[in-house]
């Protein structure tokens, strides 16, 4: 095969660009939530001055290979996922392998890395660390279902799988699926509040009873790519959702402008709400976005 | 000797070589085992495809055996898994007593699945069936003095399932006039609708007690987990699939005109996807390994069912693929769960842990046989989830795919909490002078770990084979390359860019992890945590794991409360006491299993006689 | 902010000032709250004096943290934790003794129980002086740290490593029953 | 007023001849008695005056003539009345007989007095390591226990302190201000003797 320097572009630029967004986001809520609870908050770059930091950090620490290798679980799941999503509608630098996977694989990659580093988790023997894994996988499970549900009325209403038919369908204003299906788009929302993991449904983070859950063993460079990871999957998984409901974007201003609207959604619902229990998250991921699912489908259906 | 009768008479002929031999030159036991089943292998690979290689009469009945795509297909994956098993016990049963009755019965009941596939007419299927039953009612029955109660309960749901067959056969037989399936195959539609319609459903009853659907499953958890390891690897991976080789038969062949099919079509999905999800529901809270691999076989099986019942040319390919990968990495898990037994003696996963830097190989190989039960890319149980799900999202089954996807995701925990209570948390002081276990327990389970992976990397190469068999179901295969699958919708999986994508991140990533600041990065044991200053003991292990869905639990609430266990033996109590004054022709707990039976095949005859119209 | 120059310190690399410059401005606080100091540490944190501005917020493991800050007096028997988390934490670490008991015993000079001079058993990068020092003091700390980072000079981590024995020497004088993991960087 | 104290203290008096009671103060009664009466009459109290509840077991070292006292706090939620029972045991491997009998949480106090004062409770097998972390040696409390003596052998004391003797001295110089004669003998330890 030739080499295709457009698509090779865009496999360096888009982690990069990925990366610097999600951080700067990252960064904005900080600020954000300063500003609500009445403080003046750290700058929008802070979130990259603590991962820089975190890479110059001199010694590292591990509990064995699992542990080493599960930052970089997270790290292959959060790319790979990122490079199967367009992130800007009918560009080729900027849709690399959207064509050759789909909605289906996108559900299974993004859960590749949490599996990852829930093994890498494991490892390092920390009781603490254990919950918060037991408390991941089980919320898990509560948000999957009203994700599922949406997507599935997705799929059906349009009779495709893969992204860029999604989004060549919503060509018009009018088009996009928050207006032709509102069901899906709220169910997608709601879950999405347990996807991004801000309060209520942080419990498995939870730095005041857990010492910061399944982290609390990892430093310095492990954290570093793991806050690398993070920010690239939080980009990728907003890029995802103005996809699917927004219409995706032409280019970088619009793009930024949705997924940050697409964003302010569950941070706004974390500063201002304290945290659920692990059973009534997953119950009221069970109740109301999963009744909402059904309602799209329904209206898909008939 | 490329024939059918070569592999019988080999299997058979084998066993009682081994029987011998156990008394005369023990050494040679294990050897002549393999070998039979390696050349089985060998034969069944090589047969010819459509071709009707014995054929005799008995009486009034035809006995046809032949190999069809189909049968091929479940030959070779009963031939690799006995193979596999054989080689696995030659160190895991070192020193066991009674083993000259184990290899005995493990080549009797492997000779009576390739019966099962090879037999083109009902009778020789009904007689090879009984074979399987029996031989493994035996091996469940070889562990320990106290199994008498789980095999009975084996035995009884075997004899529910076996005589449904019969009775199927003798009511097909007496309107056909022969159940060679050549004959039954154009002939049925020609029966009457009840005839059909009860014929249907028996033949559905018997298979799926094998198959383990779900209010039939209920001796899966207990035979399971007490037939020896190595054995429950065949047991799970091959011998449950003979019921899948019958639903399938009976499903796709069996084809009629009238209209009821599709019921019953639905139905079986919706009992398989229901099996599905509260299997894995089940098998969240187990503690004891094998309990938990064997809630998560029936729930597998669901799938296969759900699969097999919706009958889209892709749902069909994914149930065959997903029966094929359920071998291999159900068998992966039995033979890791085998290995810690072996070495520590346990499979509860509350006393079990840190094991990972003593066994690392069969820590690797779990952990891809776990990635390929979750379904996460790229191992080969991606492909089997993503066929199934696109036939079904085709197909507009929109609930159904809710429940199975719901299954799949639940399956995350058990997965998580098997393999982190044997291998991960912290080290056991108990543990510290385990070893790894000797290579003929290691080799099958790394070769089919790597099994795994390649269908991940080219699900041609077994969708070619799969295509065949779908073909001899009747129904046109799926569209596929050999790394790209495809939809009906066109829409595809390539998975040479999943794979090289997923590699050349991977490998970046962990590249740069290990050079940087390599000098200064230091392993440190599963003591050294944060404990907030204190500095656990020697003998305290902090590892977290009672209860370790607790939160989950609570969230399910009072969901799996009810068990079909309970109902069965609610059922089986009252028929004691219905039967209290005829206790002088049965007595005793066992006989009322038993008088439970007959009862069941009598209720049967009287409604197929009263109804249809049917003379027995 | 302050802008480390280039020219006094021409021996530092361009690689490290963007380094400290990092350090600098994140710092991650493992406030141990030993002392009645740790009261001074919430409103440091909330609203009023608002620590993150800096870059300043707390974390929840000495896995992740860059500062120990130790707010008040230490007894012989919280000295034995808080050297164990010191040990944990990963390069490069700061301690803040915070409060006079941290300085000279402070009210508790004379005790049967707590020590004196925190500089004995851990290398102190900065002190806050005061019987409690303000949240403004606090800051004003944090702040000085900050300005040693940038200078490359908040360096207590390494004097430990190099005068090892010397600070066990000290430890194990007080700490009589010593079962630790040993520190082998 | 104080009728319900002088009840108490008649009763104290018929039953325990040998007891030195006096009422305090209101809702406040001292009982003064021979180590071996004390658990006698701490169950007599308990049982028939009805106070439930043991707030508190304090030990006083009196170094001069050579004894330890402890002082057993009780408590009447009815008559809203606490006995202060006070006896006098010989310093030297002080020994007494534990309470744990009357009351679970006397076990928390005698653990305590056992390492702070080194009396030792018969019928306590909890006695161990309580606060102090593998401490030997004298217990600290004891009066002829040199806390300043230790704290110097023991930790480094930084230089310094000095100055700052007779700090009320010193602030008002600074400021000017005029102290009566009688403040003015301020003494703080010197560090140096």
């Amino acid at each position: 095969m030739e080499l295709n320097w457009i698509k090779i572009a865009g496999f360096i630029l888009t982690p990069i660009i990925a990366f610097v967004v999600g951080v700067t986001y990252g960064g904005i809520v900080r600020n954000i939530t300063a500003r609500v609870q009445n403080r003046f908050g750290p700058p929008p770059w802070q979130n990259l001055f603590d991962i820089i930091k975190l890479y110059s950090k001199k010694t590292a620490i591990n509990h064995g290979w699992m542990q080493h290798l599960g930052p970089a679980f997270a790290i292959t799941a959060s790319i790979t996922s990122l490079f199967f999503i367009p992130i800007l509608r009918d560009s080729e630098m900027f849709s690399l392998l959207s064509f050759n996977g789909d909605l289906i694989f996108l559900l299974y990659m993004m859960v590749f890395g949490a599996l990852g580093m829930a093994l890498g988790v494991g490892q390092t023997g920390n009781p603490n660390a254990a919950i918060g894994v037991s408390r991941g996988l089980s919320q898990m499970v509560g948000y999957e279902i009203p994700f599922v549900l949406a997507l599935v009325a997705i799929m059906i209403q349009y009779q495709t799988t893969n992204l860029n038919d999604i989004l060549s369908a919503q060509s018009q204003f009018t088009d996009w699926i928050i207006f032709q299906n509102p069901f899906a788009f709220i169910a997608g929302m709601l879950a999405l509040l347990g996807m991004m993991g801000y309060a209520p449904f942080d419990v498995v983070f939870a730095p005041a009873e857990l010492a910061s859950g399944p982290p609390s063993e990892f430093g310095g460079k492990y954290l570093a790519l793991m806050q690398t990871s993070g920010s690239i999957f939080a980009f990728a998984k907003l890029t995802l959702f103005a996809d699917l409901f927004l219409g995706g974007a032409e280019n970088f201003g619009i793009l930024v402008i949705k997924t940050f609207a697409i964003y302010m959604f569950p941070v706004f619902v974390g500063v201002v709400n304290p945290r659920f229990r692990t059973e009534q998250s997953i119950q009221f991921f069970w109740k109301w976005p999963t009744a909402f699912g059904i309602l799209a489908i329904i209206m898909v259906a008939w | 000797m490329i024939s059918i009768t070569g592999i019988l008479g080999i299997t058979f002929g084998a066993a009682l070589l081994t029987f011998l031999l156990h008394h005369l030159v023990p050494k040679l036991r294990n050897i002549v085992a393999i070998l039979a089943i390696g050349a089985t292998g060998y034969i069944a690979w090589q047969l010819p495809i459509d071709s009707y290689l014995l054929h005799f009469t008995v009486g009034s009945f035809d006995i046809v055996l032949g190999n069809s795509a189909y049968s091929q297909l479940f030959a070779i994956l009963v031939a690799v898994l006995g193979l596999f098993a054989l080689i696995y016990s030659h160190d895991f049963m070192a020193g066991k007593e009674r083993l000259g009755y184990y290899y005995m019965n493990f080549l009797i009941s492997l000779g009576g699945m390739y019966g099962i596939v090879y037999s083109q007419d009902l009778i020789s299927l009904f007689f090879f069936w009984e074979i399987m039953t029996w031989s493994s009612f035996m091996l469940v029955i070889y562990c320990c003095k106290d199994a008498q109660k789980v095999g009975l309960k084996y035995f009884v749901f075997s004899a529910i399932g076996a005589y449904a067959i019969l009775i199927a056969l003798v009511l097909i037989y007496s309107s056909l006039g022969s159940v060679t399936f050549i004959k039954v195959f154009t002939g049925f539609s020609s029966m009457s609708f009840g005839v059909q319609l009860s014929s249907i459903i028996l033949l559905l009853v018997g298979f799926g007690v094998k198959a383990a659907i779900m209010p039939l499953h209920v001796w899966a958890p207990a035979a399971y987990s007490r037939s020896p390891l190595a054995f429950t690897a065949v047991f799970s991976g091959a011998l449950s699939k003979m019921g899948v080789f019958g639903i399938g038969i009976v499903l796709f062949k069996f084809t009629s005109e009238s209209g009821y099919f599709s019921y019953v079509q639905t139905t079986l999905a919706w009992i398989g996807a229901l099996t599905a999800l509260l299997a894995t529901l089940y098998a969240v809270f187990q503690t004891d390994a094998r309990k938990l691999l064997a809630y998560s076989s029936v729930s597998q099986l669901g799938y296969i069912i759900v699969g097999l019942a919706v009958g889209t040319p892709m749902s069909i390919t994914a149930a065959l693929f997903l029966v094929i990968l359920h071998g291999a990495f159900k068998a992966i898990l039995f033979f890791a769960t085998g290995a810690v037994y072996y070495r520590t003696g346990s499979t509860d996963m509350n006393e079990v842990t840190g094991l990972i830097r003593k066994m690392p190989f069969t820590f690797f190989s779990a952990l891809l046989g776990i990635i390929a039960v979750s379904g996460v890319p790229p191992l080969g149980g991606f492909i089997s989830k993503w066929l199934l799900y696109e036939s079904l999202i085709e197909n507009n089954n929109y609930f159904l795919i809710i429940v199975v996807f719901a299954a799949s995701t639940a399956a995350f925990l058990y997965l998580y909490r098997f393999i982190f209570s044997f291998w991960l948390g912290q080290e056991e002081k108990e543990f510290v002078d385990v070893k790894e276990v000797p290579w003929t327990m290691k080799g099958p389970m790394v070769i089919l770990a790597l099994f795994t992976l390649v269908t991940g990397l080219y699900p041609g190469l077994l969708l070619a084979p799969i295509s065949k068999a779908v073909a001899y179901l009747g129904v046109s295969g799926v569209s596929y390359e050999t790394s790209v699958l495809f939809n009906s919708w066109g829409n595809k999986i390539d998975m040479n860019n999943v794979i090289a994508m997923i590699t050349v991140v991977f490998v970046s990533a962990f590249i740069f992890l290990s050079i940087k600041n390599r000098k200064r990065t230091r392993y440190v044991t599963t003591k050294d945590i944060h404990t907030s200053g204190e500095i656990p003991k020697e003998n305290e292990n902090l590892t977290y794991k009672l209860d370790f869905y607790k939160p989950f639990e609570r969230a399910l609430g009072n969901l799996l409360k009810p068990s079909v266990d309970k109902i069965y033996n609610r059922i089986a109590s009252n028929l004691e006491q219905a039967f209290d004054h005829l206790r002088y022709i049965y007595t005793g707990n066992g006989q009322t299993y038993a008088m439970y039976v007959v009862v069941f095949l009598v209720i049967l005859i009287l409604f197929s006689e009263l109804i249809f119209g049917v003379k027995l | 902010m302050i802008t480390p120059n280039i020219d006094e310190k021409d021996k530092r690399r361009i690689r490290d000032i963007v380094q400290d410059f990092a350090r600098k401005h994140s710092l991650w606080v493992l406030a141990y709250g030993t002392g009645c100091g740790a009261i001074e540490i919430p409103p440091t944190m909330t609203s009023r004096y608002d620590a993150e501005r800096f870059g300043i917020r707390g974390a929840a493991t000495p896995r992740q943290a860059d500062v120990l800050l130790i707010t008040g007096y230490l007894s012989t028997k919280t000295l034995k934790r808080v050297i164990r988390t010191y040990e944990q934490m990963q390069d490069p670490k700061y301690v803040i003794g915070f409060g006079s008991c941290t300085i000279n015993g402070g009210m508790y000079w004379d005790s049967y129980n707590t020590i004196n001079a925190l500089d004995r058993y851990l290398p102190v990068d900065v002190y806050i002086n005061g019987c409690m020092p303000r949240p403004e003091a606090v800051i004003q700390g944090f702040i000085k740290l900050q300005n040693l980072i940038a200078e490359g000079k908040g360096n207590g981590a390494d004097k430990y490593k190099e005068n090892l024995e010397w600070y066990r020497e000290n430890q194990k004088k007080i700490i009589h029953n010593w079962e630790m993991p040993d520190y082998n960087w | 007023m104080l009728e319900k104290e002088n009840k108490l203290l008649e009763q104290i008096k018929k039953t325990f001849h040998s007891a030195k009671v006096e009422v305090k103060r209101e809702m406040r009664v001292a009982v003064q008695l021979r180590s071996d009466l004390i658990p006698p009459f701490l169950s007599y109290a308990k049982e028939y005056l009805e106070f439930k509840h043991l707030s508190h077991i304090s030990c006083v070292d009196w170094i001069e003539d050579d004894e330890l006292e402890l002082v057993f706090i009780l408590w009447n939620y009815e008559l809203h009345v606490q006995i202060i029972a006070k006896t006098r045991i010989e310093r030297e491997n002080a020994q007494f007989v534990s309470l744990k009998k009357f009351w679970n949480q006397a076990d928390t106090y005698e653990r305590e007095i056992h390492e702070m004062y080194g009396v030792n409770f018969e019928g306590n097998d909890n006695l161990g390591e309580f606060i102090l972390e593998d401490w030997e040696g004298k217990p600290p409390m004891l009066r002829d226990f040199d806390t300043i003596k230790y704290s110097k052998e023991t930790y480094f004391q930084r230089p310094g302190r000095e100055d700052a003797q007779n700090v009320r001295e010193t602030i008002t110089k600074h400021s000017g201000e005029e102290v009566p004669e009688f403040a003015k003998d301020y003494t703080i330890r010197n560090i140096e003797e």
